[in-house]
């Protein structure tokens, strides 16, 4: 058997995102021992009864899982975010599109993305990242956007200047060609390292 | 086809003229303040061109390295002044070596810590069951998605619009925006008043732009007192 | 003081995504007693490590968080998907002089290096391991660049000065010479210091 099973097993239940079944288990401690790891489960549930902890082991679906006792939901609910609200690819497009072209139109938005942009616009200002500043003075009197203050703060920028232009980031290269070399390094790696070691002018490949 | 796992071998072990230059350093065991620059730039020249026989690219880099080199070693041939108190020439080149075994250092520390993710792990705690749906939301995204984003719409567009962003236009949309905030707070304000906060003649020439904008887009309107010449500006 | 404050406060541990800070909990309790909330923290510390179990408390990134034993690793990257987060020596490199010369600009990277650097600082931007906070106020106005939160946490580290100190280099340095690690500390200390004000992690290394 292997030593520290307990702990071993404790590990896993701590890091897996489901709950955990017995043949998950036996599949990580390549065994077959199912008495053993049920052996182990009880007593990880036991110990953290008498302890009467934060959490509890529970059986769930099938598997097991360690999960906080429903006394400190209350607690737990102040703590966590409100629901982290993820911007659509959409979203973001127009929202460059107004950070790097303000003060801009809509009917300029929506000529670079091709597409109409009038709900994402409408989110963006209930959500303050842009703002109306004004009409410009053509036919139809269009909006005018600007990004806000709040938009600054999101992107933990001290003002609009801060913003690197996209073609900073261009110039910056491909990251691929470095995980190009990363993945490489990792299959060759025995080797590389091997060669290192012997390396010098005279053992260089030839 | 052949080359390239030699390519990619080769890069990783010499990651560049510095980490080349430690390697040569190190396996002739000599001191960093009296490096033997002949013998250095002669085996550095000779992994040059084992390179070039291999067929890989060199980079810049590398050239650029070659010649402080054998710069470095023409001036050791120069006769020394005793009277001037003139730095090893060596230096140069000693310095920036040291620096750069302090960064390798550094870099294997960091390698060696419990890396999360690899060593070490965190729960993935399932959380649905606690959030109710509260009000405010709370808006995730970094600064590199937003470009990424720009940059995308950037390729997409044609040749003839594409436009040019600079650091400068960007302090002008700046300015623009703290106008609107002045103008927000009162429908109207003076020239002299304008540039009345503004010290630097960098900052003058701004808010100077972004009044010059703001006018052309008719975000404001420029009115002339005919009796005492006061210049207002209207926000519309 | 709140009742089963210690298991409220290991409850909160359990579910938190990100490592927990003094500030938050205190919000969560209604609280302004730190001293409590470190007594807890400190005592759940060595519960943990009396029973020598799957996880222990770690101070890190300015919080705590709960993590696993790293003698358990192998196993739990046999439950996990294998991680693709991999970094190579020059990416390590890199963010090394990030770390240690931060805020910092991209020629000065690549001085140090003696190479493009260019690629690997945009995959460290992409993986949010470094981040911009600005520009130097010098011709070009190149970006300025700084280590994350998230470097800390991949790192295990408690803040920036909990980064090995010169010092420390100069002892585990593998370089011959005493006087080479010497000269290196002192070079390092040389760094632009008008930046350093405005770094908001404010707590480099004196």
């Amino acid at each position: 058997m292997i030593k520290d099973i307990k702990n071993i097993i404790e590990s896993l239940l701590f890091v897996a995102e489901e709950p955990l079944t017995i043949d998950s288990i036996k599949k990580v401690l390549d065994s077959t021992d199912s008495n053993a790891i049920n052996h182990v489960l009880n007593e990880l549930s036991n110990e953290y009864e008498a302890r009467k902890g934060g959490f509890f082991l529970r059986e769930v679906a099938g598997g097991y899982q360690i999960r906080t006792r429903s006394e400190y939901s209350q607690w737990i609910k102040r703590l966590l975010k409100p629901n982290p609200f993820r911007l659509s690819n959409a979203a973001l497009e127009t929202l460059a599109i107004v950070a790097y072209k303000q003060p801009v139109i809509r009917s300029d938005i929506e000529h670079l993305r091709g597409v109409d942009c009038g709900g994402i616009l409408r989110m963006l200002l209930e959500r303050k990242l842009i703002r109306v500043i004004g009409r410009r003075e053509i036919p139809g009197r269009p909006i005018i956007y600007t990004t806000t203050k709040k938009f600054l703060e999101l992107f933990e920028l001290k003002d609009l200047k801060d913003l690197p232009s996209p073609k900073e980031i261009e110039e910056l290269g491909d990251s691929s060609s470095e995980s190009l070399a990363n993945a490489a390094s990792e299959i060759i790696g025995q080797t590389a390292d091997e060669d290192k070691k012997n390396l010098d002018l005279g053992t260089w490949p030839k | 086809m052949f080359e390239e796992p030699y390519k990619v071998l080769l890069d990783e072990v010499f990651e560049g003229p510095m980490d080349l230059l430690v390697h040569l350093i190190k396996k002739n065991e000599v001191d960093i303040y009296d490096i033997p620059i002949a013998l250095i730039t002669d085996q550095y020249l000779g992994c040059l061109s084992l390179m070039k026989a291999l067929n890989i690219d060199l980079a810049g880099d590398f050239i650029l390295m070659a010649a402080t080199l054998a710069q470095i070693k023409s001036k050791m041939l120069l006769p020394v002044h005793e009277s001037e108190e003139e730095e090893d020439p060596r230096m140069e080149i000693a310095r920036p070596i040291l620096e750069y075994l302090e960064i390798k250092s550094a870099a294997e520390q960091l390698s060696v810590r419990n890396l999360l993710g690899d060593s070490t792990f965190i729960r993935q705690p399932d959380i649905k069951d606690f959030l109710s749906n509260q009000d405010e939301e709370v808006i995730t995204v970094g600064l590199f998605e937003l470009i990424d984003a720009f940059q995308k719409i950037l390729k997409n567009i044609s040749e003839d619009q594409k436009i040019n962003i600079t650091a400068d236009s960007m302090s002008v949309k700046d300015k623009i925006s703290r106008l609107i905030d002045i103008f927000k707070e009162k429908e109207s304000i003076s020239f002299e008043e304008l540039f009345a906060a503004n010290v630097a003649r960098i900052e003058i020439v701004l808010t100077f732009l972004a009044m010059l904008e703001m006018v052309k887009i008719g975000l404001v309107r420029i009115v002339q007192h005919t009796q005492s010449g006061v210049i207002r500006l209207f926000y519309l």
